[in-house]
């Protein structure tokens, strides 16, 4: 079947309506996800379609909303919740890490959840302190679900498709900056992409940088750049922080020797960490400098747009950090 | 409702009996080391345990937190697999994975014992919703402390209920403490029932405030919640009060500072099992003290079988340790 | 409680105009891009948000969501240093970075605006605890939306002033959407004033009820707020519950799908502002449309210079930003 | 004057008791802290001395203990919250890192946020999967406020008084199976320890051990057994995951240029991932082998003691991975 350029949006907006019209069970429960058509227009049209039963509008309490939802889906249906932003899973994370997490395993695999948690991430957007986080790594510390991060509106597609079809809890991040970002998409409905599985979003020789969401982005622009001065990045996108394809990591690593990862989130006990500390492990003698790690600076995030931009990762931050590697 | 005739009374007594004997067995056990962890025990409250679970038909479904035991028994989970459970064993309910705060059957439909306290109310919301989704005429009694109204689990879950019509019996079991800290130094409200007026209107939609009952008088709760549950089928959530006490600690090794010795014993005088059997010598010729005790035997024989099969069972292998944290 | 006099009732009508003119000019500077981040207005609530804060004693406290700006001028913030805020300027009275949602004034008691639906609400029992704890004799105000009622939050905050008996006045302004959720589709209870039953007993202990007033009349707020602050002061916590209407979007960029054209104007021919200038030409003879018109120009007046004073300011730097996270 | 020695439990009970006794406005909050004694007895015979006042229990509600205890210290109290354990923590997490962390900050300064918030941590107490998490490194990734993790009596003591009397916020985690153990410690109402400063608990040249609280004590019996065989391992105790004291780290490594980190949480995001990135960076020339990591294996505790221990560091473990770098 042919491919079709869309939106990100787009992508994220018919996988949950083919989803939706494919099975029965699923269904969506989140704040403003029905009549106002959802927070980032996702769900737009959504409640004219498949009805109040299947797109449902929740009072602002995500604790309940999460764990409704693990309760419908040990219960046989397969509810779609969603976070507003990933900001507000915070009120949620006893749900997450102690119920979606860990009701299959503590009742030795009596129970299956079938749900997938979705949210938005990413800061620099003046939205000031609390209402910018990229906590990524934190979800992915904890086992018994998976974190997936698209950073395309073709990866978007194929993971939420494979999200929601998966009988494992999913947390699955948006970046509410990359929801215009167009790429070509098949035309299939079938399409889903493996889950865990890493893609190199582009070739090179000279350093291998690891990434995904908002540093993809820059760091395409950054390979750009580098190749001007001959130095051929290539890029890893991780797309799933748990399960985590370090295979491809490693792999890439073994041609490059030399590796930056790029992230939005803290700076400390970070994906950057994670990657690091795999790769001095598993390819030592391949190591011909140090990983670097670019991310956001070890501050909450300020409203004035001027300095919240300097606290943010960036092409040049992501150049510098090459041009202590290679 | 019919009145429960006999057999089902004695069986309620035989179930409270199994409850209170398993436990008697369960702290005996911790204290030898063959149970560890926590261990919290049902004893005192089980004229609401008894009373509540057997108001549910077989296809309606039951959660509670920690203190899980007599929820359990009374809905009929194996004897065995439950005192498997409690030892760690491969043959318990959650294969030893679980442990005395972590009993469930699914296809019983007992979902489970919770450890933290409220998260399991959001739960049979969803369980409710699930039902009402897949239109089954089914019904979720969601049991909880009385401490457990006071975080904000119970606010949400309680509240979403209510909006959405949910066929869920909340059910407080007040036994007067949440851990040492007495009721009246943990909420707003003495009366827990009136909790359900936060998600109710003046024109009456919204949560029913079901009864405060006496949670020691099994017939009483059955009653009580036999209503509750046939309210909650036809017309949504309601939440029901009973009024129970925790005979021993909170768990196992309770220094008990925050009440005296005489409170206990004055509410170990009215124990929910003397006062149901002496209920039933008075009303009912045909029973006498000897039925009874046969019926003590064969319980306390049971319980025997029990731990005897939980101990020759084998211990979980490293297999299981890393099994079921995902579908594979 | 003395009736308030003319001059004061000149000044609440100042303080209404100046918080709509200013956020008419926050609306225009976000459009031409001077603003960044979310926005919202509080256009239409002026009366609760006037008629609130001006109950208040100097000492006492204030502490509201993100929906703040009303919040702040009322409670006499700095116009300049609110508009630098607004611009993320050095000169805001968060030294811009706090922005929209974060206005605050130590020294004013203005505790300031936040982001987390409910987070500040166990802020406010902990101003209040600390009020007390201090032997202070003083009270905290805090404001939620109605919307923010249905979190876990609101429960566990209210639930302890309770037991607490800490000193606050929890005023709901039910504006009768959170974003684009209408109160009945989000709350089990319609008169969210209800929820204060949920932190009583029978015989009265525990949260006080307060009534559900009109809070597009600012002489009516005053007077209930007043009252209610007062009960605090002695008593302890005691829930209001004021009825508005937020005739603007949510923030920016709302597309307003929730509700009708024909509402929002329905509101808009009652607005708070037009109410109350009808009011005080009606009632002083000495007040006529030259002198609220006078009022109007000082205030457009104050609003442009404020503008002109946040334009002109500098942005802070990279030592403002990485400043603060801890105390040095 | 004199040091003496005393237990774990002791030594945060004489530093909560003479902080209480030197500051007036140093308060207790949480569940059971009062009539019950608190749940490790660690406040027993404080409501006795302090009354009610100070020494208050709450209704099970973390979200309002945090951010009550916030809104305290904004006003100029200081206070004590107590979480119970840290798996309790997740209800609170978003007054910990949403409030607690940033009021100081999104105000630009206007409040100061002097509390302290106590918990304990650690598994293999057979309390299944909800009740045994080590999650110690989620919150150290968030700015804001400091993350202690005494692991000895002498630390306890010296470091909670250095939290109580600190104008920021602290998270401090004590391990709830080291409270019998017993260390000397200064008789002295003076003695604080400095914030963010680790301590070398056992000199070495072979290796270095880096860890904390649980992974210490097993890392102690481990070294004693590896010098047996010859193997001199030096043991760096973090005690502070924030502020990490990355130059002990390096500057031992340095000399022994090996390391294993070793600690109680789980495998991935943690501190391990922390230390060897930082030191693969910071000591690149200095490394003769991989950073080996020791952590708990990637899945929920489960309740059986036999299984759990398993999935659990041990010496062994430890020895296991030593051996893998020497
Ligand atoms: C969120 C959370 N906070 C604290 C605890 C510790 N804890 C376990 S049981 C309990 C008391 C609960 O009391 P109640 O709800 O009345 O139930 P009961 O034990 O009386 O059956 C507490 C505080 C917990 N498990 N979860
Ligand atoms: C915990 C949390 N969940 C969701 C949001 C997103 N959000 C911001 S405002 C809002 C609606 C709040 O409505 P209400 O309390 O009625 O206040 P209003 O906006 O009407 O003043 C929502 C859902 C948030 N900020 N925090
Ligand atoms: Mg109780
Ligand atoms: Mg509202």
């Amino acid at each position: 079947m042919a491919d079709r350029p869309i939106t990100y949006r787009e992508a994220l907006s018919s996988a949950l309506r083919e989803e939706m019209r494919r099975d029965e069970r699923v269904f969506i429960m989140g704040e403003e996800v029905g009549v106002w058509g959802g927070t980032y227009a996702v769900t737009r049209g959504f409640l004219e379609e498949f009805g109040a039963k299947r797109v449902r509008d929740t009072p602002i309490s995500e604790m309940a909303i999460v764990g409704a939802a693990v309760g419908a889906a040990m219960y046989g249906v397969r509810p779609i919740a969603e976070l507003m932003t990933i900001n507000f899973a915070f009120v949620a994370m006893d749900a997450i890490v102690n119920s979606m997490a860990k009701v299959r395993y503590m009742f030795n695999g009596q129970y299956t959840v079938p749900m997938v948690i979705r949210t938005t991430t990413g800061g620099g957007k003046q939205l000031g302190a609390t209402h910018s986080h990229a906590p990524e790594p934190i979800f992915a510390h904890f086992p018994g679900y998976y974190v997936a991060v698209p950073g395309t509106a073709y990866d978007a597609k194929g993971m939420l498709k494979a999200s929601i079809r998966d009988d494992n809890p999913v947390m699955f991040v948006e970046h509410s900056t990359m929801l215009q970002r167009r790429s070509e998409v098949p035309d299939d409905e079938d399409f889903v992409l493996p889950i865990g599985k890493g893609d190199i979003k582009r070739e090179g020789s000279d350093v291998t940088i690891v990434t995904y969401q908002k540093g993809l982005e820059y760091s395409l622009i950054a390979a750009d750049e580098l190749a001007k001065d001959g130095i051929e990045a290539e890029i890893v996108d991780l797309r799933w922080l748990r399960p985590l394809d370090i295979d491809i990591v490693i792999e890439s690593f073994k041609k490059t020797n030399r590796c930056v990862v790029v992230e939005e989130s803290l700076p400390m006990y970070n994906v950057g960490a994670e990657i690091a500390a795999q790769i001095q492990l598993h390819a030592f003698d391949y190591m011909d400098a140090p990983v670097q790690r670019v991310a956001a600076m070890d501050i909450p995030l300020p409203y004035a747009g001027k300095i919240e931009a300097m606290a943010l990762p960036s092409p040049e931050k992501i150049i510098a950090a090459v041009k202590e590697v290679v | 409702m019919a009145k429960p005739n006999k057999d089902t009374l004695l069986d309620w007594y035989r179930q409270m009996v199994l409850i209170r004997r398993f436990e008697e067995r369960c702290a005996e056990l911790y204290q030898q080391g063959y149970i560890g962890g926590f261990l919290h025990l049902y004893i005192g409250q089980e004229a609401t345990g008894v009373g509540a679970v057997n108001a549910l038909r077989k296809e309606d479904h039951v959660i509670t937190a920690y203190r899980d035991h007599g929820i359990a028994l009374a809905r009929g989970l194996d004897v065995n697999a439950v005192m498997a459970e409690m030892l760690g064993k491969r043959t318990g309910t959650s294969g030893g994975k679980g442990g005395s705060m972590h009993l469930a059957d699914r296809d019983l439909h007992m979902w489970g014992g919770y450890g933290i306290v409220g998260g399991h109310l959001p739960l049979a919301a969803g369980i409710a919703l699930a039902a009402q989704y897949q239109e089954k005429d089914e019904v979720v009694l969601a049991l909880m402390g009385d401490g457990s109204t006071n975080i904000g689990y119970f606010h949400e879950a309680l509240n979403l209920s209510a909006v959405w019509k949910l066929p869920v019996v909340w059910l407080i079991e007040n036994n007067q403490y949440g851990m040492g800290t007495a009721v009246e130094r943990a909420s707003g409200a003495k009366e827990l029932n009136r909790r359900a007026m936060a998600y109710s209107s003046e024109d009456g939609s919204g949560m029913k405030q079901g009864p405060r009952i006496d949670g020691m008088d099994v017939i009483a709760v059955h009653e009580a919640l036999s209503e509750a549950v046939e309210y909650a089928r036809s017309n949504g959530p309601i939440l029901v009060e009973s009024l129970t006490y925790r005979l021993e600690g909170h768990s196992m090794g309770d220094p008990q500072r925050y009440r005296t010795k005489e409170e206990v014993e004055g509410f170990q005088a009215s124990g929910p099992i003397g006062r149901f059997r002496e209920y039933l010598l008075e009303n009912y010729k045909s029973v006498d003290d000897a039925a009874l005790d046969r019926i003590d035997a064969a319980v306390l024989e049971q319980v025997n079988e029990a731990v005897a099969f939980a101990q020759a069972s084998d211990d979980p292998t490293f297999e299981d340790l890393i099994s079921h944290v995902y579908v594979d």
